[in-house]
């Protein structure tokens, strides 16, 4: 059964991604989406041989100064230099989206397929313990377990994912509410066939596109997440370059002008959630086709 | 030709399906408020107590406008929804009840074909794998032999050349093609009893033809019997042999097609047919007058449900809900003033 | 429709345009008909034929990505199409209405039924008082028999006929020379759809209007119009009086139509279908749009593109079977 | 609702891993000061009574002691908590009005340039982190042009002190409104000076959702038949799109304003820390580096209680402007 849904979804998403340029905006959209995400994920990948100097080394030149020809992005009060610090920075953020995602695919979606198709007192359950989770600010809660856990990567991916799963669980409970309904799937029921078959081969495929519009947003979110419990003194310990942790050292030297030690990191930061974002609004107009006239 | 036995298709007159005081209540959704002051609980009576059997190759169809009940009763007997109450047979074996393996067999035997054909087959499956599907869930047929069968049965549908269609999507065919395709599905596993809720009503008026003869073909072809369900009086005629007219959950008037059109003896059936537009400038006729509008089936009026809007109701009418009397061999009539 | 008579509106060589992702679809090529007053136009044609196109042209509100590419309506002496937006917009709802197909979605649900026909009568008249407008617009209920305490209502409160009942009231309130009905009846069933045609050729008797009835039923066309515009992939086929049309059917098409269709009254009939699949609009056959599901296909109907023809007592046909003046 | 998020932040914060207590200390404290802890905070008692203690202690509004000094969690939240409110109305209304506008402009104007402008605008904002634009929109007002301040919440002499007829002391809290009722325009206007930018950086952010939201759902019901039946009448363009579109379009983007309040807190804590703005989310940061976690489950109960009241009264104000939903 796993290796048949692989190659249907694979078979589906190739040839998808080869016609996008002729979808007007939407093809766009996710192009320019995913050229940003595969350059940052690229630079943060070859940073090591690129980065003109050691990120984590303190006083390689005078701390705090602008951007100039030695230091294209100037140094920050530790006299690192931002330029590498930059460049490798976003391995944190990557790292704890991608396992944030990763927890939300394979916790909330067979969750919200199972409890929605099976509906009843379970499926009643599920949905307050789900709502009563979407329902709270999500960074409050994320900020509630992070401090409980403990600092590192996976606590606070734990913290975000916990927080997003309750979005995928909506999603998917929607649309398989609203395919249940459909008659190819009372077609199946009709033919005897049983219901993991049902949800398998008739439900799965079809709401999986709505799961890839809400793993993109989860990912942009993901990030803007983990920065903000960096920026709360949540994060990661301070040795690996992470642009959460500039930011929140940049605040500091706000007063001082030293506009340069939390533009450049922001700028990443930004660029990064939009690729997702830009990936997500894209798709999700593409599989919308009201829209499209 | 199908290399499957060929069932002698004899019109006994034994019934294949027998269906007695079926009824099915769906409860009405409460508001916030109701549930919690009142205890009542309000009831839409879909289908409220229908009697009737279908004899074997038969074209047997329930007509009658929306939300009389002919769609909720012909997805009782597909077992789609559990009854509320009454029992259902099938080969004089009741299946109201059955359960696990055996349903799964009698699932074999009786299928479905829906109204939407844009909503029939799964988007994401090729046309040849949603038709062979059936095949694979109850095990008779794996890869080769499987594609011969569909590859047949898409033949016998008309989708020619087989080759090509087996590979397309839904979105690549147009509706006709469609519905084809979803008739294919329901025949692979040679069903004997076929449920047709309104397949054409929602296919262009040039391409219904086609699908209607293909129908009575493969009646022909592998003794099918058909039950019918429509809104449209004028197809029922052409294409059924015996005909209900449902109104409110009950059936009203039952008999087969010639009686049913030539002396419509129930004043609904006689308004329905009055109402049919047919065809030809010259004839100038009267529409029969009905009051008002068809009341809601939450709160349904006592005694008989037509008489709110009856021309001939009296005050007899308010007592008794009359039972559906055969007023000559063949053709029910539940109207006590029949007769006049 | 004799020329000389100023006819209450004429459309001459009306097309339209849509502009898809996947290339240019002529949606409506070349339609011409004149209409009197209290005088019933059928436009019958299956899905993707430019029906509810025309329709919508003619208020000047073309569906969305269309747009008129040549041609010319006129209403009463005035040539429309060359009218400004604010015109135009003066045009709707006071000379030329507008009915819709499915009353489920046709009424603001979050709007009573009263303030929509109080702000449509102030639109068009300001000096009009509200009460004024209501008292109006509950005379108009009676007319149309829906009760008028009703005006109070949801539209969520009222059935489907009752809804179409209040669309057609609101069509009539400043009562209009034309209104132009898109399938009024398809989402109905079949006995109130007889109870609201009967409503239309009332008011249409009452009010003197003429009337645009647009649907893909031919027997109701048949039965309830005085003359029939016959349409397939964006061309008129067949145009003539609903009399000629069912005595004496001339383009294949209509003639295929009229044998499809049940028809309770004969006894025994044996249905025929049309060949082929409906029209791909993005990419039509060279020739005659029918060619490809035509029984008298000739080779010159796949080259050459048939004229509309008059071929004799207002009878119009566009094929080669026919010959300008009289039958080949 | 509510009781399951009370129980769930009592389960994350007592009953996960990690003792609160210990995490406090760090291990730097010998076993008696923490043994001594335990028995101040009650968490030496076994978890069930624990757990009745902190619901009934709910009840009477009081959130446990702080384990840093040991005063009342609830009045020191009840403290801060108006602040916070202050915040998250006003940028509310920036982030509702912003993304409504620019929402039914872009769905007038479909695939031209002001709707391709308008959408990359609702994307690039919903990507920004809060505090990063925070930092930009200081440096560039505050620092740069000394226009606006730069953190905090008024100039610590000009606190507004609310109504005061007689004896009678009424103040809500909020500054503005506190100023109004006082009748001070100058303070009011120094109050406001001081709300602009942290409630604009919350406010731009969470726009972007609105804007979207509001943009397809106004594209959607501008394809309806009532709106093309509303134009069929004649009805001035600006009636169709406002008085029929909008009208219903909104009631989606009521929903999401409830969903969104819950995202707009979150936001509140980290605008808060940027702008040194005394609420209920820099409590929670400093609370974090004190290790206090008595303090963070209290503030996050609170967070919660206050997100179900506004999604409740959301769902009221849904019903009864939809006549559909019968209460």
């Amino acid at each position: 059964m796993k290796s048949k849904i692989k190659r249907s979804m694979l078979s589906k998403i190739l040839p998808g991604l080869v016609s996008l340029e002729k979808r007007g905006l939407a093809g766009w959209l996710i192009i320019f989406g995913a050229i940003l995400v595969g350059i940052i994920v690229a630079m943060n990948l070859i940073s090591p041989w690129i980065a003109p100097y050691n990120p984590s080394a303190i006083n390689v030149g005078q701390p705090l100064l602008p951007p100039n020809s030695q230091f294209r992005f100037g140094t920050n009060d530790l006299g690192q230099d931002v330029l590498s610090r930059v460049l490798s920075g976003g391995g944190i953020m990557l790292q704890v989206s991608i396992l944030s995602v990763i927890v939300c695919l394979v916790v909330g979606v067979p969750l919200g397929l199972s409890s929605s198709y099976a509906g009843g007192v379970i499926d009643r359950v599920f949905c307050l313990i789900m709502d009563s989770i979407y329902a709270f600010p999500g960074l409050v809660l994320a900020i509630a377990i992070a401090a409980m856990l403990g600092r590192g990567v996976t606590n606070m991916a734990l913290s975000i994912a916990v927080v997003y799963i309750p979005s995928y669980f909506r999603v998917i409970r929607s649309q398989v509410l609203s395919i249940k309904e459909m008659p190819y799937v009372e077609a199946a029921n009709a033919a005897g066939s049983r219901s993991r078959t049902v949800l398998l081969r008739y439900i799965l495929p079809n709401v999986v596109p709505s799961i890839v519009i809400v793993a993109t947003v989860n990912f942009a979110d993901a990030i803007l997440t983990a920065a903000g419990l960096t920026f709360i003194g949540l994060g990661v310990s301070v040795d690996i370059p992470d642009w959460g942790w500039d930011l929140t050292n940049g605040q500091r030297l706000l007063p001082s002008g030293a506009w340069w030690v939390i533009a450049y990191p922001g700028l990443m930061i930004i660029l990064l959630a939009l690729g997702f974002t830009l990936i997500g609004e894209g798709l999700s107009e593409l599989l919308n086709p009201r829209l499209e006239q | 030709m199908l290399p499957i036995q060929r069932r002698e298709k004899t019109v006994s007159q034994n019934d294949i399906l027998k269906v007695e005081d079926l009824k099915k209540y769906f409860p009405v959704e409460k508001s916030f408020l109701e549930k919690m002051l009142t205890r009542s609980r309000s009831y839409v009576k879909a289908v409220d107590n229908v009697s009737f059997s279908v004899r074997k190759g038969e074209v047997f169809t329930l007509a009658g406008e929306s939300g009389c009940g002919k769609t909720t009763t012909g997805r009782l007997i597909v077992r789609l929804i559990p009854p509320t109450s009454g029992k259902i047979f099938f080969e004089n074996v009741e299946i109201t009840a059955l359960k696990g393996e055996a349903l799964r067999v009698l699932k074999r035997r009786i299928q479905i074909i829906f109204q939407d054909p844009y909503a029939s087959l799964n988007p994401r499956m090729k046309i040849g794998d949603a038709v062979g599907h059936p095949l694979e869930i109850h095990g008779l047929a794996r890869n080769e032999e499987k594609r011969k069968r569909v590859l047949q049965i898409l033949e016998h549908v008309g989708l020619t050349p087989s080759e090509k269609f087996v590979d397309l999507y839904p979105h690549q065919l147009s509706g006709g093609q469609r519905q084809r395709a979803a008739m294919a599905r329901s025949l692979v596993l040679q069903p004997e009893f076929i449920v047709a809720d309104e397949p054409v009503s929602m296919i262009d008026v040039s391409l219904r033809t086609a699908i209607i003869d293909l129908m009575l073909n493969l009646r022909k072809e592998f003794g099918l019997t058909y039950l019918f369900i429509t809104h449209d009086l004028a197809i029922a005629k052409y294409i059924s042999d015996r005909i209900a007219i449902m109104y409110l959950g009950k059936i009203v008037e039952l008999g087969d097609k010639q009686t049913i059109f030539s002396n419509p003896m129930h004043p609904y059936t006689q308004a329905l047919l009055s109402a049919i537009p047919v065809p030809n400038p010259e004839r100038k006729r009267k529409t029969a007058e009905l009051i008002g509008d068809v009341p809601s089936a939450i709160n349904i009026p006592p005694g008989c449900r037509f008489r709110t809007r009856c021309e001939y109701a009296e005050e007899a009418c308010k007592e008794k809900e009359p039972e559906l009397i055969p007023v000559s061999p063949d053709h029910y009539v539940a109207c006590d003033l029949a007769e006049k | 429709m004799d020329p000389m008579a100023q006819s209450l509106i004429t459309v001459d060589a009306l097309s339209v345009e849509y502009w898809t992702r996947k290339g240019k679809i002529r949606a409506v090529e070349d339609v011409s008909f004149a209409l009197e007053k209290a005088e019933t136009l059928g436009v019958v044609g299956e899905s993707g034929s430019g029906k509810s196109t025309l329709g919508l042209s003619l208020i000047g509100l073309g569906p969305f990505p269309g747009r008129i590419v040549k041609g010319k309506i006129t209403l009463k002496g005035k040539e429309i199409l060359k009218l400004r937006k604010e015109d135009m917009r003066n045009l709707r709802g006071k000379e030329i209405c507008y009915v819709f197909q499915d009353p489920m979605t046709s009424l603001n649900p979050v709007k009573k039924i009263g303030p929509h026909f109080v702000e449509l009568i102030r639109t068009h008249d300001p000096k009009v008082t509200e009460e004024e407008a209501l008292k109006r617009a509950k005379k108009l209920l009676k007319d149309v028999g829906i009760q008028p305490e009703r005006i109070n209502d949801y539209p969520h409160q009222l059935s489907g006929g009752m809804r179409q009942r209040v669309m057609i009231a609101l069509a009539i309130t400043l009562n209009p020379s034309i209104v132009v009905a898109d399938e009024p009846t398809t989402a109905l069933d079949v006995i109130v759809q007889a109870k609201i045609l009967d409503l239309l050729n009332v008011l249409r008797d009452a009010y003197g209007m003429a009337l645009i009835l647009i649907t893909h039923d031919l027997s109701i066309v048949l039965e309830r119009s005085d003359e029939i515009l016959v349409m397939y992939a964006g061309h008129v086929v067949e145009h003539s009086s609903s009399k000629d049309i069912y005595s004496n059917p001339q383009h294949p098409y209509t003639k295929g139509l009229l044998k499809s269709i049940p028809n309770i009254e004969l006894a025994e009939q044996k249905l025929e279908a049309i060949a082929g699949s409906p029209p791909d609009l993005l990419n039509l056959p060279r020739g005659c749009r029918f060619w490809p599901r035509c029984y008298y296909v000739m080779e010159r109907c796949r080259q050459e593109a048939p004229p509309l023809m008059n071929t004799g007592a207002e009878h119009f046909t566009r094929c080669f079977l026919y010959k300008e003046g009289k039958k080949l | 609702m509510i009781l399951i998020l009370l129980t769930m932040v009592f389960v994350v914060v007592r009953v996960l891993p990690g003792d609160p207590v210990l995490l406090h200390f760090e291990k730097r404290a010998d076993p008696a000061t923490i043994e001594a802890m335990r028995q101040r905070l009650g968490l030496d008692k076994p978890l069930l009574n624990q757990f009745f203690d902190y619901f009934i202690g709910l009840f009477r509004g009081d959130l446990g002691k702080s384990m840093w000094d040991y005063s009342s969690v609830s009045q020191q939240i009840f403290s801060a908590f108006p602040a916070t409110l202050e915040l998250a109305i006003s940028s509310m209304i920036i982030a509702v009005l912003l993304g409504i506008f620019l929402g039914v402009e872009a769905s007038k104007s479909y695939n031209k340039p002001q709707d391709h402008v308008i959408r990359v605008f609702g994307i690039v904002t919903y990507a920004i982190p809060v505090f990063f634009l925070g930092m930009i929109l200081q440096i560039i007002f505050g620092v740069g042009l000394h226009l606006l301040p730069v953190g905090g919440r008024i100039y610590p002499t000009m606190e507004p002190l609310g109504l005061n007829i007689g004896n009678f002391h009424f103040s809500t809290g909020l500054y503005t409104v506190d100023s109004l009722l006082e009748g001070s325009i100058y303070k009011f206007v120094e109050s406001l000076r001081y709300l602009l930018l942290p409630s604009l950086t919350l406010g731009l952010v969470l726009s972007g959702v609105f804007i979207r939201l509001t943009r397809s759902n106004m594209f959607e019901t501008l394809r309806l038949d009532f709106v093309t039946a509303a134009r069929a009448r004649g009805l001035k363009e600006s009636t169709v799109t406002y008085g029929y579109a909008l009208r219903n379009a909104f009631l989606p983007v009521l929903t999401m304003m409830g969903l969104q309040f819950a995202a707009l807190l979150g936001g509140a804590v980290l605008t808060e820390t940027t702008f040194s703005w005394p609420g209920l989310g820099r409590y929670i940061v400093d609370r974090i580096n004190f290790r206090d976690y008595t303090a963070i489950q209290g503030a996050v109960v609170v967070f919660g209680i206050f997100v179900s009241i506004v999604s409740l009264a959301v769902d009221l104000l849904y019903a009864y402007l939809d006549p559909r939903i019968r209460l």
